[in-house]
C-alpha cells in the first residue's frame, strides 16, 4: 500500500452503536483512478462504514488515512474541506430549498466565487435536466432527478473522493443506467468513487476494486471481475 | 430601591442576631407580614414591610408594650405570599406552626387572605389585612381586621364627590382586571354609578399581565363615554390605557378607584394621566398629612425610592391598633386581644381611630379612616377632600 | 441499580415511617411539610411516568387542578360526603385525561409539549372566568370531617405513598415495558400489532388519575384553592424535581421533590434569590449531573463495587 | 371605515413586536430544535438596559435623548449578544436537539435571569421617555410617532432577516441545518457554529424587540414572559421553525387581539387565542407553513 497511489486507507476500524458492534476490524484501500465498491446485504454495516469515513461517526478503534494523513476524529466539515464528500442513503436533499440552493449548499466550504460558478456550469453540463428546474423546490423533482441533484450537490464541493451510498435504490432501470453513466463520468474526471450498493450487478460491473461485507466485517475482496465470478458472491448477491 | 432588595436578607440576619443577644432582657413578640415580595406586586411587600418595621421600632423605642406585667418588643417577620392562595395558605402554615406567630399585621390580596383565614380563624390568630373583598369579613371571622379603606367605604363618597364636580356625567365604561379584587369590585362599582344616575355603557375585563392595550382603548374611544372607571387595575396598566386613549383623542373623566401609586401612573402615562381621580391614594407629604405620615413618607422615599401610599402605610396603623389592644386586654393572648379590638381607641397615622363597619359587615372589624380623594394635577397628587365617615366622626367627638 | 427487593423494602419502611410521623408528630408545620413533599413527589412521578413514552406533559398541572377543583366543588358547593369527593378527584381527572390524550396524542415531541401547555392555560382561564366556582378567588372551606381531621395528614401521606407505589408497580409490569418500547420506537410495538395510540392514552390516563388524587388531597390539606395555583409552572417545578432526582429510576422524582421542597422552605421569603436558587439548581444539575441524584448514587455505587473487586 | 383602519393600525402596532420576538424563537427552534423559554429573558434584559442607559446618558453625560437612546440600543444588543454567547457556551451547546433537556435548561436559565433582574432592578415598573413625541394620523387612524417608528423599524429588521436567510451563505447554512442537520453537516457545514450563529441572531432579535418596546410600555423584570407565551402561540400557528410562518402568525394573533379586544373584551380574546392554538395543533399540527416531518 504505497502512499502515492492510495487515496484512502482504512485500517482495523471498529464502530459500535450503544455498545453493539456495527463494524469489526474493517480494512480497505481506495486506489487512484479506481471505482471501489462495497457490496453486502442490508445491515451488513456498509452505511456505518461510509458515515465513519465521512466523520459522522467516531470509531472505537482503527484509523482512516487520506493521502497518507491520519484523518481520525475529524468532523464532517473538516472531511469535506479535505476533499471527501458523502452522498447519503436516501439522498437527503433539502426538500423545500430550490435546486440552485441545494447545489450551493454543496459549495458551502468554498469561497472562490468564480470557481464555484464554473463548477455549477460543469455540474449542470452533467445533468442538463436540472438546468430547467433551478428554481423549483428539490422535493418537486422526480426520483432520478433528485439523485442527480444529490450527486451534483456533492460535486459542488469539488471533492477528491465521493462516497455514494445506495445511489440507485428505488430508481427505474432506465434511470439506473443514467446514474451508472454519471458515476463513470465522475471517475473519468479524476474524482475517486467509493460506491456502496445492494444491487451487486451494477456495482461489480462498474468497480475496479470490490469488497464484500457481512455482519460488520469484510469477508471477501478482489477486482470487480474476480468477485463477479466468485461462486459465493454469485449465489448470495447476484442470485445466480 | 434596588439596594433594599440586596440588603434585605442581610438586614434580617443582623436584626435576628441583635435580638438573639437582647433576648434575655425582655420578651419578643413576632409580628408577621404576608405579602408579595416577588413579581409585579413586590413593591407592596417591600413598602408594607418597611412601614411595619418603622412602627415596631417606634413602639420598641417607647419602651415596648406591657401586658400582664411583662414587657414585649415587636419584631417583624415577612413571608412572600406571591399573591396566590396556595402561597397564602403556606405562609400561614409556616407562620403559625413553625414560627409561632399570633399576630399578622399585614396581608394583601383577597385570595391569599381567604386561604389564610382557613387556618387563622380556626387557630385563633389575628390577621390585619388590606383585602377588599366583603367575603372575608363578618361575625364568622372575628379574628380578621381590615386596616385600610375598602370600596365599601370608599366608593360612595368617592363617586359622589366626582359626580358633584362633574354634574353632567351621564355615561361610563368600567375596565376591570380579571382577578379576585376586580371581580368583587365590579358589581359594586356598577351599582354605585347607577345610583348616581350614570349609565354603564360597557364593563370589560382584561387578564393581568396584558401588555397591549390599544384594542381596549380603541373600544373605549369609540363608545366615547363621559367617564372611564379603571376599578382595581394596577397603576401601570391604567397608565398604558390612558396613554392610548390620549392618542385616540378621548377626553373625559378618569377614575381610578384602587389608584394608589401616582409615581407608577405618571411614569407610564405622563401627561395623559392629568386630571385622573384616585380613590386609594394619599399625598403623605401634602398639607393635610399628619406629622407621622410626613415623616414616614420621607423615610420611605429615601429607603425604598418610593413614597408610601394608602396600602403600604397600613401596617403602621395595624401595629398601633395592636399595641393599644394588647395594653387594653393586658394580655398577648390573641383571643383576648381580638375581643377588645372592636372597641379599642388608638392613634393611627391619620389621627385618632378605632374599628367600625358593623352596618356593612355585621361585625366591627373595619378600621375607621378618612376617605381621601386625590387628583393628578401637573404630575403631582393633590388632595381634594378628606372626609371622615360618620362612625369615625362620632368616635373623634366622643 | 438498586438491588430490587431490599430497595423496595427500604421504600416501604420510609412510607410507613412518614405515615407514622404524620400521625404522631404534634407540630402541624412538620406534618403539612410531609404532605407537601409527597404531593410534589406524586406530581413529579406522574410527569416522569408520561416521559416514559417520550412526551413531556405540561398538562400534569391541569389535571392536578382538575382533581383539586373536583373535590372542592363537590365538597363545598354540593356538600357531598368526604370519601366520595376524594374518590371523584382521580376519576374525573382520569376521564378528562382520556379525552385530552385521545385528542392530543396524535401530536408528539415539541408539538405535544406546546399543546399540553396551551391546554393548561385554557383550563386555568376557564376557572377564572367561571363565577360559579369562585372565579379568580377560587374556592375555600374544604375541611375533612371532624372525626378524621386529626388523622388527615397521615391519611393523605398514606394515599400519596400508595399512589407512588402504584405508579412504580405499573412501571415494572409488562405494561410499563410496553410504554418504554413506545418511547424507543413507535414502529416496533405497532409492527407486533399493538394499538400504540391506545397505549399512549392509557399512560396519560394513569398519570392523570394519580395527580387528580393528589389534587383532591391537596384541596383538603390546603383548605383553599384558586386558579393561580394551577399554572403551567406547577409542571415546570415538577420537571425540576424529576431532573434533580434523576429520570433513571422511579425513586428519582421522589428524592428530587423531597430535596427541593425542603430546601425551598429554607429559602422561602428571600424573594429574588428563591428564583435564582431554583434556577441554579436546575442548570447545574442538568449540566454537571445529568443523571440527577439517582444517577450520582448509581455512579458512586459503581465505583464502590468496582473498587471492592 | 375609520374604525377598520384603526383596528388595522392596532394590529400592525401589536404585531410588530410579536413578529420580532417570535422570529427569534422560531429561528432558534428551527436550527437547534430546542424550545427556548429563556428567550423572554433576552427581551427583558435589553429593555431593562435601555431604562438604565438612557437616564445615564442624558443626565450624566448630557447627551440628547435620541443619542442616549441610540447608545442604549447598542449597549443593550451587545450585552444581550454576550449573554446569549454565554448561555450557549455554558449550556445549550450541550443539549442541542435534546427537546426535554434543553427545555428544562432554558427554564432554569429563565428563573436565574428573572431573579437577577428582580434583585438588580427591583419589581417596580421602569420607563423611558418617549424618543419621538407626538401623534400621527393615517387615514383616520391615530397612532403615536413612537409606535409608527417601531412598526417601521420592525419591518426593516424583518426584511433584513429575510434577506440574510434567503441570500447569504450563513442563511443557506441556517436553512440547511434547520431542514436536515446531518445532511447539512455532510455539505461541510459546521453544525455547532451555525447553531451558535442562529442562537445569537435569535437573541439579537429579542433584544431588538426589547429595545423598541422600552419607550412604549413600562418595563418590569417579567416583561418578556408575557411576550414569550404569545410568541409560543404564534410559532405554533405559523409552524415551528418557519420564518414566514412567524410573521404571518404574529400578525394573525395581533389581529385577533385587536378585533377580539374591540368587539368582545381582552380576557375573551386571550382565551380565544389559546383555544385557537389547540384547534390548530389538532387539525394541522405543523402550523400554517410548517414542514411535515
Amino acid at each position: 500500500m504505497t502512499a502515492d497511489t492510495t487515496i484512502l486507507s482504512v485500517d482495523g476500524l471498529c464502530v459500535s452503536y450503544h455498545g453493539v458492534p456495527a463494524l469489526q476490524d474493517v480494512s480497505l484501500g481506495i486506489e487512484r483512478g479506481a471505482i471501489t465498491t462495497i457490496v453486502g446485504s442490508n445491515g451488513a454495516g456498509k452505511t456505518t462504514l461510509m458515515k465513519a469515513i465521512a466523520g459522522l461517526l467516531v470509531p472505537d478503534r482503527g484509523s482512516v488515512h487520506l493521502f497518507g494523513q491520519d484523518v481520525g476524529g475529524r468532523t464532517p466539515a473538516e472531511m469535506v474541506q479535505a476533499g471527501v464528500t458523502l452522498v447519503p442513503e436516501g439522498r437527503r436533499l433539502f426538500g423545500q430549498m430550490s435546486v440552485r440552493d441545494n447545489l450551493m449548499t454543496g459549495a458551502y466550504s468554498r469561497t472562490d466565487r468564480s470557481a464555484i460558478a464554473a463548477d455549477l456550469e460543469t455540474v449542470l453540463g452533467h445533468f442538463p435536466a436540472l438546468r430547467d428546474r433551478l428554481s423549483a423546490p428539490a422535493s418537486a423533482l422526480s426520483g432520478g432527478q433528485q439523485q442527480m441533484l444529490a450527486v451534483g450537490r456533492a460535486l459542488m464541493a469539488s471533492p477528491r473522493l465521493v462516497l455514494l451510498d445506495e445511489p440507485t435504490i428505488g430508481l427505474a432501470p432506465a434511470v439506473v443506467d443514467t446514474i451508472c453513466d454519471i458515476i463513470e463520468t465522475i471517475s473519468h474526471n479524476g474524482v475517486e468513487v467509493l460506491l456502496v450498493e445492494q444491487n451487486a450487478h451494477i456495482a461489480l460491473e462498474l468497480a475496479s476494486q470490490a469488497y464484500v461485507m457481512e455482519n460488520g466485517r469484510i469477508v471477501l475482496s478482489g477486482s470487480g471481475k474476480e468477485l463477479m465470478h466468485n461462486d459465493q458472491v454469485r449465489e448470495a448477491y447476484l442470485g445466480l | 430601591m434596588h439596594m433594599a432588595n440586596w440588603t434585605r436578607p442581610l438586614g434580617a440576619a443582623a436584626v435576628m442576631l441583635l435580638f438573639a443577644q437582647a433576648g434575655a432582657a425582655q420578651e419578643t413578640l413576632k409580628l408577621g407580614i404576608s405579602a408579595p415580595f416577588s413579581g409585579a406586586g413586590a413593591t407592596w411587600g417591600l413598602g408594607m414591610e418597611w412601614a411595619a418595621e418603622q412602627a415596631a421600632e417606634r413602639v420598641n423605642e417607647e419602651g415596648g408594650v406591657t401586658a400582664n406585667g411583662k414587657t414585649y418588643m415587636f419584631d417583624i417577620v415577612s413571608y412572600d405570599n406571591k399573591y396566590s392562595a396556595t402561597e397564602g395558605a403556606r405562609s400561614a402554615q409556616t407562620m403559625l406552626n413553625r414560627d409561632g406567630i399570633d399576630f399578622i399585621v399585614g396581608t394583601v390580596g383577597t385570595a391569599p387572605l381567604r386561604a389564610m383565614q382557613a387556618l387563622t380563624e380556626r387557630k385563633g390568630v389575628i390577621v390585619f389585612n388590606v383585602a377588599w373583598g366583603k367575603s372575608v369579613k363578618g361575625p364568622e371571622f372575628p379574628y380578621t381586621f381590615t386596616q385600610m379603606n375598602t370600596p365599601f367605604e370608599i366608593l360612595v363618597p368617592f363617586y359622589t364627590f366626582i359626580k358633584e364636580q362633574h354634574p353632567d356625567l351621564e355615561t361610563a365604561v368600567l375596565i376591570s382586571p380579571n382577578d379576585a379584587t376586580g371581580q368583587e369590585l365590579e358589581p359594586m362599582a356598577i351599582e354605585t354609578w347607577k345610583n348616581l344616575g350614570v349609565e354603564m355603557l360597557a364593563s370589560d375585563w382584561y387578564e393581568r399581565g396584558t401588555t397591549e392595550f390599544q384594542p381596549i382603548a380603541t373600544k373605549i374611544a369609540s363608545l366615547d363615554p363621559d367617564l372611564v372607571d379603571f376599578s382595581a387595575a394596577p397603576p401601570t396598566d391604567v397608565g398604558s390605557i390612558l396613554k392610548e386613549l390620549d392618542v385616540l383623542g378621548w377626553e373625559g373623566v378618569k377614575v381610578i378607584s384602587a389608584g394608589s401609586s401616582v409615581e407608577a401612573l405618571m411614569a407610564v402615562a405622563g401627561e395623559a394621566a392629568e386630571g385622573a381621580y384616585l380613590g386609594a391614594s394619599a399625598d403623605f407629604s401634602g398639607e393635610s398629612a399628619t406629622e407621622v405620615q410626613k415623616e414616614l413618607n420621607a423615610g420611605a422615599r429615601e429607603a425604598l425610592g418610593e413614597p408610601l401610599n394608602g396600602l403600604t402605610i397600613s401596617p403602621y396603623d395595624a401595629i398601633m391598633a395592636l399595641r393599644a389592644a394588647i395594653e387594653e386586654a393586658d394580655s398577648v393572648d390573641p383571643t383576648k386581644v381580638k375581643d377588645v379590638l372592636p372597641s379599642v381607641r388608638f392613634e393611627s397615622s391619620y389621627g385618632p381611630s378605632g374599628f367600625g363597619g358593623e352596618a356593612t359587615y355585621d361585625y366591627p372589624q373595619q378600621m375607621l379612616l378618612p376617605v381621601i380623594v386625590t387628583r393628578v394635577e401637573n404630575g403631582e397628587t393633590v388632595e381634594l377632600t378628606r372626609s371622615n365617615p360618620a362612625e369615625l366622626e362620632a368616635l373623634i367627638n366622643d | 441499580m438498586w438491588n430490587r427487593l431490599p430497595g423496595v423494602w427500604i421504600c416501604v419502611a420510609f412510607a410507613i415511617a412518614s405515615v407514622l410521623f404524620a400521625l404522631l408528630a404534634t407540630n402541624a408545620y412538620y406534618t403539612s411539610l410531609v404532605v407537601w413533599v409527597l404531593t410534589n413527589a406524586v406530581l413529579a412521578s406522574a410527569l416522569r411516568f408520561v416521559l416514559q413514552i417520550g412526551e413531556l406533559n405540561i398538562a400534569t398541572a391541569a389535571f392536578f387542578g382538575i382533581g383539586a377543583y373536583t373535590t372542592a366543588i363537590t365538597a363545598v358547593l354540593l356538600g357531598w360526603p368526604f370519601w366520595l369527593t376524594l374518590l371523584l378527584a382521580p376519576l374525573v381527572a382520569g376521564a378528562l385525561s382520556a379525552l385530552f390524550g385521545w385528542v392530543t396524542l396524535r401530536t408528539k415531541g415539541p408539538y405535544f409539549l406546546l399543546v399540553s401547555f396551551a391546554v393548561t392555560e385554557v383550563v386555568r382561564l376557564v376557572y377564572t372566568q367561571t363565577n360559579a366556582i369562585g372565579g379568580n378567588s377560587g374556592l375555600v372551606g374544604m375541611f375533612p370531617p371532624m372525626a378524621i381531621e386529626a388523622y388527615y395528614p397521615a391519611l393523605a401521606v398514606a394515599l400519596l405513598a400508595a399512589t407512588l407505589f402504584a405508579l412504580y408497580g405499573v412501571e415494572r409490569s409488562d405494561l410499563g415495558r410496553l410504554f418504554k418500547a413506545i418511547e424507543n420506537n413507535d414502529a416496533i410495538p405497532r409492527s407486533v400489532g399493538l394499538n400504540v395510540v391506545f397505549l399512549k392514552v392509557l399512560c396519560v390516563v394513569i398519570a392523570g388519575s394519580a395527580v387528580g388524587l393528589a389534587g383532591g388531597l391537596h384541596a383538603y390539606a390546603n383548605n383553599v384553592i384558586a386558579p393561580s395555583d394551577f399554572t403551567f409552572f406547577v409542571a415546570i417545578l415538577a420537571l425540576a424535581y424529576v431532573k434533580i432526582g434523576g429520570e433513571g429510576h422511579a425513586l428519582g422524582p421522589v428524592l428530587g421533590a423531597a430535596l427541593l421542597t425542603l430546601v425551598g422552605q429554607w429559602v422561602a421569603g428571600i424573594s429574588a434569590w428563591e428564583n435564582i436558587f431554583y434556577g441554579a439548581v436546575i442548570v447545574v444539575t442538568l449540566l454537571v449531573f445529568p443523571g440527577g441524584l439517582v444517577g450520582l448514587a448509581a455512579r458512586a455505587r459503581g465505583l464502590v463495587t468496582r473498587s471492592a473487586r | 371605515m375609520e374604525l377598520f383602519v384603526q383596528l388595522l393600525a392596532n394590529t400592525l402596532q401589536i404585531g410588530a413586536v410579536y413578529v420580532l420576538f417570535a422570529l427569534g424563537l422560531t429561528l432558534i427552534f428551527g436550527v437547534m430544535k430546542i424550545v427556548n423559554f429563556a428567550h423572554g429573558g433576552f427581551f427583558t434584559a435589553a429593555a431593562l438596559i435601555v431604562t438604565s442607559v438612557v437616564p445615564f446618558a442624558t443626565v450624566e453625560l448630557g447627551a440628547p435623548l435620541w443619542a442616549g437612546y441610540l447608545l442604549a440600543a447598542i449597549v443593550a444588543i451587545v450585552v444581550v449578544l454576550c449573554l446569549g454567547a454565554l448561555v450557549y457556551g455554558i449550556g445549550f451547546q450541550h443539549v442541542l436537539k435534546d427537546l426535554n433537556g434543553s427545555f428544562i435548561l432554558s427554564i432554569g436559565l429563565l428563573l436565574i435571569l428573572n431573579g437577577a433582574y428582580l434583585a438588580i432592578y427591583g419589581g417596580a415598573p421602569r420607563t423611558v421617555p418617549q424618543v419621538l413625541p407626538g401623534t400621527v394620523s393615517i387615514f383616520g387612524a391615530a397612532l403615536t410617532a413612537q409606535r409608527l417608528a417601531l412598526v417601521i423599524v420592525a419591518a426593516v429588521v424583518t426584511g433584513g432577516l429575510y434577506l440574510l436567510i434567503e441570500r447569504t451563505r450563513l442563511g443557506l447554512a441556517l436553512r440547511a441545518v434547520a431542514m436536515d442537520q446531518e445532511a447539512a453537516m455532510l455539505q461541510g457545514m459546521p453544525f455547532k457554529r451555525v447553531a451558535l450563529y442562529g442562537f445569537l441572531i435569535g437573541a439579537a432579535l429579542a433584544a431588538c424587540a426589547g429595545v423598541l418596546m422600552a419607550p412604549i410600555n413600562a418595563v418590569t423584570p417579567v416583561s418578556g414572559d408575557e411576550f414569550l407565551i404569545k410568541a409560543f402561540i404564534i410559532i405554533i400557528i405559523g409552524g415551528l421553525g418557519s420564518v414566514p410562518g412567524a410573521i404571518i402568525g404574529g400578525l394573525f394573533i395581533a389581529l385577533i387581539e385587536s378585533v377580539g379586544g374591540y368587539f368582545f373584551d381582552p380576557s375573551t380574546a386571550t382565551l380565544a387565542t389559546f383555544i385557537l392554538v389547540i384547534a390548530f395543533l389538532l387539525v394541522r399540527p405543523q402550523g400554517i407553513l410548517g414542514n411535515v416531518e
